[in-house]
């Protein structure tokens, strides 16, 4: 069953990509769709069977794979609590998006490319999640990173996306070198990649200390921090986050699935997996900590700013990514997961939900552009509504709550219970809280609430003038929403009226939407209960009971304080962008700097630019220029060439023809040898 | 089987070929020359299918005493050897396929040169005799030149010129260093020196010298310079072979002289192999990445991955070097692979300058795809050929240095980056270059040639054992001729005092028995 | 005593004479002055013992070498004035050379010694009771007889190659071919025309 | 006495039969070329015969002035099948017929390098030597109306005079220090003490028989003498002349001046590097390809005397397979360059005009890269093997350095030859026609086989050769 | 007395002075041709004078060979100034050099 469940979306994507000349758009797109709708539908009784407790840990060989000495790996999938916790992330949200894609897509020439770039994706990200070993899981990790690229460079006509998919690439492979040298100091210090093995045998290496590039440190803190860079960089963490926000230039879908669902969540899911290996390294764990509190910040602060609306949610991700990764770093890694299962829910239904706006709106992203919307595309504006309820953790302690509330809520108290370096991360937690709510609430006005504002949108001009031809943007599914009235300036609409999506986009949403609101009340008992909590996880990742009790009990402000910030957030947006709309505009006047500094994402792309990527080309080009020919070859072969071409002229000189020239060299040579036999012999 | 002398045979088909292609026309030297590359490719396989894993060492041996005077006509191959000349028999008919119509002028003397290649790389990886496998490895020259001479572009005699001299050069040391062996063993024949302790001192200078030579067959920064000259000079098949065999000659040398006949050299000297890796994985990523010539920028990647070889056999452990086999085997496909890919649009187009071209992905998306998935193997993405040679001999690395395993594995960064800006110049972008636009796709033979390279980088990459198993008893044996020379690893792991284990997943600790990490 | 002042005044001419030769502008005079210095070698010799010698070299040399020198010398038709007198560019680096050359020679042959040498070892130790000129025929014609008969195919091939290398098929040279004149018949010497009126007669 | 003359059949043949040649020269017409040709190959193959017989004999002859033994023979069979084929291939380049008098001087030249090769006495030396120098400054000069003939001839012969005194006066020194002129009686003063005027007279006798080998700085003479000589005699002063004098040089360095070896070894150290490198270097500036085989021929002799360097019977054996080899290539590439005529049946001598020859000319052409990769030393082709073997010798007399200079020096040399077949087969076409049946069926059969053998046929010869050049190597020793 | 050294430093003097004569001389050839002479003759007086001193015969034997030959030499060289002269027209060292590089 397993084996379908991964091995189906491969299928089917090697189908819909090898053979889509042969059997046509819709047909690829079927069988795409319909394999994973087949995998989401085997994932869920098994993830049942683990909520109820009959699910068992199992591991499936598929085929040997690797073996050099002690370095031994196969392909084999592993079932557990966790794995089942993603598969259903991973296939249901995967199988929406297909169905969700049929419509977005639905003018694109590349169709059955896209679809089997999803399928592509998902297997991978199974794969990953099912890996047993380490390796496999770095195939998986770079099998979603390959799908990541090349559906982040989809429209690959887009030099923007081009540029986005490599740097999404690239800045994921600095993540996985530390992920592989991670492996190898596993290997050379556990002597195998299996990670059951590795899990078991960790504990006993606590302590240990291990030379590395040249210093000594704490065996195990080294190999945790290693492996974590690479979650980092799959997970956007701060200092390699950059490629997220870049990737929204993939098609919106693969923004919902990929970059907000599943593939980012891939480096919390590491992190839970080898928990029982973070346990062993509390400076390693004090580090994800401080890396996802500190992220979290970043990425709010940023997302406060921004226009884009996509951006605002991939920020957004890349923030609720912070959460989780401090919840690991504070050990309640179930917490993590909880999370991550929510997000998965409302942060794709954000994302279907904006893609749908950006559908109505003819590709405009600009939210400046945007207003009023609620009333053209009621259904997305109340799926949207519903997911930043969602997000922003709207709920009553106790009572009932959107399913943000429950899990972010669960992270917030269990960084608090963890005591020391948690409650500073609680204290950066409870502010993000109140940025979450803000910029999201920010969102929804400025998109769905106030006056239609859209046209000055040059998307807009094109679509109402017939002029959208534009090659390099977006152009799925723009004929039919739009009504030429080039008298009606005046609304500001400029005699464009978005329509609603089509169905196909808004059954995704829909069931989205019921995620969205239902997933925390759900299942908040298995994922972060103590004793419900270790029953449901069997031990699939380090599950601290005590935290968790602890959790429970901290003090009633604590519990109070997310949903007061949350609150203090939607007044703020509200006050700022529905009724006093000159507020923001003011405010950045008056902190230019601020802004202008959150605006331009901390200037870390800048920075990056300077630090690495202006410097390698230039290194590039000077090795190349001085090094490889202006000093090896120059010195090397070409000087070789030219000492020899000296040494013939002089030889050709010599040979001057004359011959009494040639009895003196001959005399030279005869009274050389001469004396040097001489000196030679006295 | 043990009656046939296939290895002679193997040798003899393209030597015969080589001469009928002389004296045969255009058409038919064509023709020929498939021919034979195709029965050597099925004698290939039947000498990989008879081949006994686990058995003798040494298979298929032939001896002739006394035919050469002071040495032997030996031939036999082991594990490894028989991996790279399985590489050879493969990738020759591609060769002469891609050659098929690319070339048009003194077809049959360029066929002839194809084929004298072969048997000279079959030579090399079959000797057993220590001359014998000199002259095959330098005669690999001749043919060479006149390919990248004759049918190579605009600056081909430069470029010719650099590479028969400049390895010639390497070679020469080697040669003496050879006498100096024979002269110490008494003895030509491979198998024995293999076990021939030679006095430490002399080692190291054989070691030298032997280096000198290899190092630039590889080629190791810094005499890597005639590679890049060589491959944008050279025809597409020319770089194909240069890339997928030529190269692997050098590290073929290693494996097979360096490290298990001297040993003690090979423990004392292995910093500098590993230092010259790191700098050449970074140095020619990094050249790599400002290249605007398609194929320079493939060859400096070819450096850049020759030095993982280097630096994976270096390591001297299991993984180190059957990592850096496999590597050499998936370079060998991918590489060729890769400069088919440039060939097949030069073809169209005659140039191979990165900026003439631009979204071939909308009129040629079956070469696209090709194209992409030997970009992927070539950054080592997991699944493709590419990835279990570059981590098993990075974990080898890790082994023996952390520090120069984490300055290789950096290779994957850089890797990605100019691969990537590569693939996303030439096929990505808009398509506006009429004559770009003009480009068909893939013909029928150029699939022919594509598909079995790909299926090849896909099964190393998903199932390498079938690749490593023959090659696992070669790999054990050298280790254990390395083991008492081999410096410790710069792990030093020291056991803490555990931590009363975690209720749940506490298990009995047993990583410290691994201290030293050696296994 | 008397032998003494011989040997420095026949030493002091040859040097002198070959210095001459070298130097004099005049190649009829370098011939003369080589003469010159011939004899006086042949007077060293003479003081030597090698009575023979001696007079080989004066026939030989003398009579012929130098007498064939200034055959040709005077045979081709140089025009002296010409010739660009001057050894100026290699003179002094060549001249620094050749002294060393003569100091190292000199000092060298300073090192000889009657004792260094195995006298036993002699191919043909000379006798008093024979003269010099018995006792070299005896070797030349024994011993060295092979040599002998090689000296004389070296002079074969001097004489071959002067004469391959000079000699001239004259074109003005008449010289009688009998049988030809035999062979000769009135049909190859005579010819019949009748040339038509007019057409002038071709001739 | 008249059993040494049973044991010199290949001279008194050589004598008698260049008596008879010019006899027939003499009272025939110059027309008449075959009939003496034909008399002088008879000749030749009849004193080959002779040597052949007697290979094995070991004995002295001639109140040991004269050697027959299998060295001097080994040598003589080389000599006699170069001088063989110089004779074969000249009627067809000397416009006007070739003259009687070229085979004769041929015959005596060949007879003075038999005894050069089998001297053991300088006086025998000496003589042999001179037999050979006259007849080749005759030949040099042969085309006496070609004012670069006559060049040629005034150039060997004034520097070759000059040699030869510089030879003679170290023979000199050597009779005076040693009392005798015998091989063996120097040696055994040798092996005593040695004194400054013994170490003059080696040092000029090296010098002198360098003049002969064209031994670098010796070698001055070789590139105007090879370009101005009539190619058939420049083929002769490729081939014979050098194995005579390389025969001849070692066996006085092995045999005469063995006990000494410190003394000649850095002399022929120095020699051996400086005509590698300078043979090398001077060869890439060449644009005459006579003048570039002169340079190339520098450049193997260094080679040689690199196996002399070592002094063992290994080098010895090294010096001989490389003479044998060198002097096949070597013959192959003159039948080569003898072939090289326009339409108008001029010959062609430079190199550029060679450009695209491979595509006029593709049997040719082949066979003379396979000559020129050969010289250069490139596996697989024969010419490795002599240049193995000399390396060989070399790093078992343990010296490594030398050999590690000489082998990276011949990378410079491979970039001359490589250059040419880079002309041939990389260059578009030049002007220059190369019209066909410009070769005897003789001549293209002799390079065919001289190519073949060259390519890896030759390497299954290695026993037999080994064996021949041992046998010959053991003489000395 | 006279010692053998006398004579040999006299032919050493004799020979540095042909030699010298070779390379300084660039009137004519003939004065090369003479040059030569003096150098063999500088060898003859040496092989005499050991030859005494040595009391053995071999040398002036060897002497006598070298007149022979000395005698061809200048037989054959002034038949190549012949020609040459007759081919350039001039004798003139300086000439000669049609061939070089």
């Amino acid at each position: 069953m397993i084996q379908a469940i991964v091995f189906l979306p491969l299928l089917a994507a090697l189908v819909a990509g090898l053979g889509q000349r042969v059997i046509g758009n819709v047909p690829s797109k079927i069988i795409t769709t319909g394999a994973l709708f087949v995998s989401c539908a085997l994932s869920w009784p098994i993830f049942l069977s683990f909520v109820t407790g009959t699910g068992q840990p199992e591991v499936v060989t598929v085929l040997h794979w690797v073996s050099s000495g002690a370095l031994q790996f196969n392909w084999e999938l592993r079932v557990d609590t966790l794995t089942a916790v993603m598969l259903v992330v991973i296939t249901t949200v995967s199988a929406l998006v297909h169905l969700y894609s049929w419509g977005y897509m639905e003018e694109d020439p590349d169709q059955p490319r896209f679809f089997a770039y999803l399928s592509l994706f998902t297997f991978a990200m199974l794969m990953l999640v099912t890996a047993n070993n380490l390796v496999q899981m770095f195939f998986g990790w770079e099998g979603v990173g390959l799908a990541s690229y090349l559906l982040i460079g989809f429209w690959y006509k887009k030099p923007s996306a081009n540029a986005a998919a490599i740097k999404a690439f690239v800045v994921n492979r600095v993540g996985d070198l530390g992920f592989m040298l991670g492996i190898f100091g596993t290997f050379l210090v556990f002597g195998t990649v299996s990670i059951p093995e590795i899990l078991a045998a960790a504990p006993g290496m606590a302590g240990s200390t291990i030379t590395f590039m040249g210093g000594r440190f704490d065996t195990m803190t080294i190999l945790c921090l290693l492996l974590f860079i690479g979650a980092m960089g799959k997970s956007a963490q701060l200092g390699l986050h950059t490629w997220l926000p870049d990737a929204m230039e993939g098609p919106t879908p693969v923004s919902a699935l990929i970059h907000a669902a599943t593939m980012v969540t891939a480096g919390v899911f590491m992190v839970c997996r080898l928990s029982p290996m973070f346990e062993t390294a509390p400076v390693a764990q004090g580090v994800v900590m401080f890396v996802g509190a500190a992220t979290c910040f970043f990425a709010a602060t940023v997302a406060t700013t921004q226009w884009d609306i996509k951006r605002v949610i991939a920020y957004s991700t890349c923030s609720q990514l912070g959460y989780m990764f401090f919840a690991a770093g504070a050990g309640a890694y179930g917490a993590a997961m909880f999370h991550l299962f929510t997000h998965a829910f409302f942060k794709a239904l954000l994302f279907l939900g904006a893609g749908s706006v950006i559908h109505a709106m003819h590709h405009e992203q600009d939210m400046r552009y945007y207003g009023n919307l609620r009333k053209s595309i009621p259904i997305t504006f109340w799926a949207m509504m519903l997911g930043t309820l969602a997000i922003t953790g709207v709920g009553i302690a106790g009572v009932a709550g959107f399913a943000g509330f429950y899990s972010k809520d669960g992270i917030l108290e269990a960084a608090f219970a963890s005591g020391g370096g948690g409650v500073v991360a609680f204290w950066v937690g409870i502010f993000v809280a109140f940025l979450t709510s803000f910029y999201s609430w920010r969102l929804v006005f400025l998109t769905f609430y106030g006056k239609a504002r859209w046209e000055q949108s040059e998307h807009i001009q094109h679509a109402v003038h017939g002029e959208h031809e534009d090659p390099s943007a977006e152009h799925s599914g723009d004929d039919h929403a739009h009504a030429h009235h080039p008298d009606a300036h005046s609304d500001g609409t400029a005699g464009y009226h978005p329509h609603e999506s089509p169905l196909s986009m808004l059954i995704p949403l829909v069931v989205l939407s019921i995620g969205a609101v239902f997933a925390g009340i759900a299942f908040h008992h298995q994922f972060i209960y103590p004793e419900e909590g270790a029953a449901f996880w069997k031990g699939s990742l380090a599950f601290d009971e005590h935290l968790m009790h602890a959790a429970h009990e901290v003090p009633l402000w604590v519990k109070w304080t997310p949903f007061t910030v949350m609150a203090i957030g939607l007044f703020l947006a509200w006050n700022s962008y529905i009724r006093n709309t000159s507020l923001p505009a003011r405010f950045v006047a008056q902190f230019k700097l601020l802004h202008q500094f959150l605006y331009n994402k901390w200037y870390f792309d800048e920075l990056y630019n300077i630090l690495f990527v202006k410097p390698a080309f230039a290194i590039g080009r000077f090795f190349w220029k001085r090094v490889d020919e202006g000093t090896i070859d120059r010195f090397g072969p070409d000087g070789a060439a030219a000492l020899v071409q000296g040494g013939t002229r002089l030889a050709v000189r010599l040979q001057s023809g004359y011959v009494y020239g040639y009895a003196f060299v001959m005399l030279l040579g005869l009274v050389g040898l001469a004396s040097w036999a001489m000196v030679n012999f006295l | 089987m043990s009656g046939l002398p296939i290895l002679s045979l193997m040798l003899a088909v393209p030597a015969i070929a080589a001469i009928a292609c002389l004296f045969a026309g255009d058409r038919n030297a064509r023709v020929i020359a498939l021919a034979a590359t195709l029965v050597n490719f099925v004698l290939g396989i039947v000498m990989w299918a008879n081949f006994d894993i686990g058995g003798a060492q040494w298979q298929f041996q032939e001896r002739h005493e006394g035919l050469f005077g002071p040495f032997n006509y030996a031939l036999g191959v082991d594990g490894m050897a028989l991996m790279l000349i399985m590489l050879s028999v493969f990738l020759m008919p591609l060769c002469i396929l891609a050659s098929w119509e690319a070339i048009t002028k003194r077809v049959g003397l360029y066929m002839a040169m194809f084929l004298v290649m072969e048997t000279i790389m079959i030579g090399v990886f079959a000797a057993q005799d220590l001359l014998l496998f000199y002259i095959f490895f330098e005669a690999g020259l001749i043919p060479m030149y006149f390919i990248i001479g004759i049918w190579g572009g605009a600056n081909r005699i430069y470029a010719a010129f650099k590479f028969f001299l400049y390895t010639l050069l390497g070679s020469v040391l080697m040669l003496i260093a050879m006498i100096v062996m024979i002269g110490e063993a008494g003895t030509t024949d491979i198998p024995t020196l293999l076990v021939y302790n030679f006095p430490p001192e002399t080692q190291t200078w054989l070691w030298l010298a032997f280096f000198a030579s290899l190092a630039v067959k590889m080629p190791m920064w810094p005499v890597h310079t005639w590679l890049p000259d060589a491959h944008v000079q050279a025809p597409t098949a020319g770089s194909m072979i240069l890339a997928g065999v030529l190269l692997k000659m050098g590290s073929y040398g290693f494996i097979r002289f360096m490290m298990p006949m001297f040993p003690d050299a090979s423990g004392q000297l292995m910093w500098v192999v590993f230092g010259l890796s790191m700098v050449a994985v970074v140095y020619t990523s990094l050249v790599a990445l400002v290249q605007s010539d398609m194929k320079k920028l493939i060859a400096y990647s070819s450096v850049a991955h020759m030095a993982i070889v280097t630096a994976g056999l270096y390591a001297l452990n299991q993984q180190g070097i059957e990592g850096a086999l496999i590597v050499m085997l998936s370079h060998g496909v991918v590489s060729a692979a890769l400069f088919f890919c440039v060939g097949v649009i030069y073809d169209r187009l005659h140039t191979r300058e990165i900026d003439r071209y631009g979204g071939l992905a909308v009129n040629m998306p079956a070469y696209a795809l090709f194209f992409m998935l030997f970009t992927m193997a070539s950054i080592g993405l997991p699944g493709t050929s590419g990835f279990v040679g570059e981590f098993l001999s990075l974990a080898g690395i890790y082994e023996a240095s952390s520090t120069v395993a984490f300055v290789c594995t950096t290779g994957i960064i850089l890797g990605a980056a100019y691969m990537l800006y590569l693939y996303r110049r030439v096929v990505f972008g808009e398509l506006i270059k009429d004559d770009v636009k003009a480009m068909p796709d893939l013909n029928p033979r150029e699939w022919a040639i594509l598909a079995p390279l790909a299926a090849v980088a896909l099964w190393m990459g998903v199932y390498p054992e079938s690749f490593l198993a023959p090659m696992r008893g070669d790999v054990t044996t050298v280790v254990a001729r390395l083991a008492p020379s081999k410096p410790a690893g710069d792990a030093h792991l020291a056991a803490g005092k555990p931590k009363a284990a975690a209720a749940g997943h506490g298990a009995p600790a047993h990583g410290s028995s691994h201290a030293g990490g050696v296994q | 005593m008397i032998q003494l002042i011989a040997f420095y005044l026949f030493a002091t001419i040859v040097i002198a004479s070959a210095t001459m030769v070298i130097l004099a502008r005049n190649p009829v005079h370098s011939v003369m002055w080589l003469i010159l210095a011939f004899f006086n070698a042949a007077g060293l010799m003479l003081l030597a013992g090698a009575e023979f010698i001696a007079m080989l070299l004066v026939i030989v040399y003398v009579g012929a070498v130098a007498v064939l020198f200034l055959f040709v010398v005077m045979m081709l038709d140089i025009d002296f004035a010409e010739l660009r007198a001057g050894f100026v560019r290699y003179l002094p680096l060549g001249a620094l050379v050749a002294i060393i050359l003569a100091a190292e020679l000199i000092f060298a042959v300073g090192a000889w010694q009657a004792g260094g040498v195995d006298l036993a070892s002699r191919a043909a130790p000379a006798v008093t009771d024979k003269s010099n000129i018995q006792q070299i025929g005896e070797l030349l014609y024994t011993r060295y007889i092979f040599l002998f008969e090689a000296a004389g195919i070296v002079l074969l091939v001097a004489m071959i190659g002067a004469i391959v290398l000079t000699h001239r098929q004259r074109g003005g040279v008449r010289i009688q071919n009998i049988s030809a004149q035999n062979r000769r018949r009135p049909e190859d010497a005579t010819r019949l025309v009748d040339p038509g009126v007019g057409q002038g007669m071709e001739l | 006495m008249t059993a040494d003359l049973a044991l010199i059949w290949p001279e008194l043949i050589l004598t008698i039969g260049g008596l008879i040649t010019l006899m027939i020269g003499t009272f025939t017409s110059d027309r008449q070329v075959g009939l003496y040709q034909v008399a002088s190959l008879v000749t030749l193959s009849a004193a080959t015969a002779a040597v052949v017989a007697l290979f094995g004999t070991d004995t002295t002859v001639f109140s040991g002035t004269l050697s027959v033994d299998s060295f001097g023979g080994f040598a003589k069979l080389l000599i006699y099948a170069a001088s063989f084929m110089c004779i074969l291939i000249a009627p067809r380049f000397f416009k006007d017929g070739m003259r009687a008098e070229y085979p004769v001087l041929i015959l005596f030249a060949a007879l003075g390098m038999g005894i050069m090769a089998s001297a053991r006495d300088l006086m025998t030396l000496y003589v042999g030597l001179e037999l050979n120098s006259l007849a080749a400054y005759v030949l040099a000069s042969f085309m006496r109306t070609d004012e670069r003939s006559s060049e040629a001839g005034l150039k060997y012969f004034v520097l070759g005079a000059l040699a030869s005194g510089m030879l003679l006066y170290g023979i000199s020194l050597l009779y005076g220090f040693t009392g005798t002129t015998d091989f063996a009686g120097i040696a055994k003063v040798m092996s005593g003490e040695m004194n400054i005027g013994l170490i003059f007279g080696i040092v000029f006798v090296i010098a002198g028989l360098g003049f002969k080998i064209s031994a670098v700085p010796f070698h001055m003479w070789t590139p105007d003498v090879y370009e101005g000589a009539p190619t058939p005699v420049t083929t002769f002063f490729a081939t014979a002349p050098k194995v005579a004098a390389m025969a001849l040089m070692t066996r006085v360095v092995i045999d005469a001046m063995g006990p000494a070896v410190g003394t000649w070894q850095q002399i022929i150290i120095f020699l051996a590097l400086a005509s590698i490198i300078l043979g090398a270097v001077g060869a890439i500036g060449q644009k005459n390809i006579k003048r570039l085989l002169a340079y190339s021929s520098i450049n193997n002799v260094g080679y040689m005397l690199i196996g002399l360097a070592a002094g063992t019977q290994q080098g010895v054996e090294a010096i001989l397979t490389y003479l044998l080899v060198y002097v096949v290539t070597t013959l192959g590439s003159f039948l080569i360059v003898m072939q090289l005529r326009d339409d108008q049946g001029n010959q062609v001598e430079s190199i550029p005009a060679l450009a695209g020859y491979s595509q006029r000319r593709p049997g040719l052409a082949a066979a003379l890269a396979v000559f020129l990769f050969s010289l250069a030393g490139i596996p697989p082709l024969f010419g490795f093997w002599p240049k193995l073997l000399v390396f060989w010798a070399a790093v078992d007399a343990n010296l490594v350095p030398l050999a590690v200079a000489g082998i990276v020096a011949s990378v410079i040399g491979a970039y001359y030859y490589i250059a040419i077949i880079k002309t041939m087969y990389f260059d578009e076409k030049s002007d220059t026609e190369f019209p066909k049946g410009t070769g005897t069926v003789v001549e293209d059969a002799v390079i065919t086989a001289s190519a073949l053998w060259l390519s890896v046929i030759g390497y299954l010869f290695i026993g037999v050769l080994a064996a021949l050049s041992a046998s010959a190597a053991a003489v000395l020793f | 007395m006279i010692s053998v050294g006398h004579y040999l430093a006299v032919s050493a003097v004799l020979f540095t002075l042909g030699v010298l004569g070779i390379f300084i001389n660039r009137k004519n050839i003939i004065v090369i041709l003479m040059a030569i002479e003096l150098i063999l003759l500088a060898v003859n007086i040496n092989l005499v004078a050991f030859s005494a001193a040595l009391g053995d015969l071999v040398g002036q034997v060897f002497s006598m060979f070298v007149l022979t030959v000395a005698a061809g030499e200048a037989a054959i060289g002034l038949a190549i100034l012949v020609i040459y002269f007759r081919g350039r027209g001039t004798i003139a060292v300086d000439d000669a050099n049609r061939m070089k590089g």
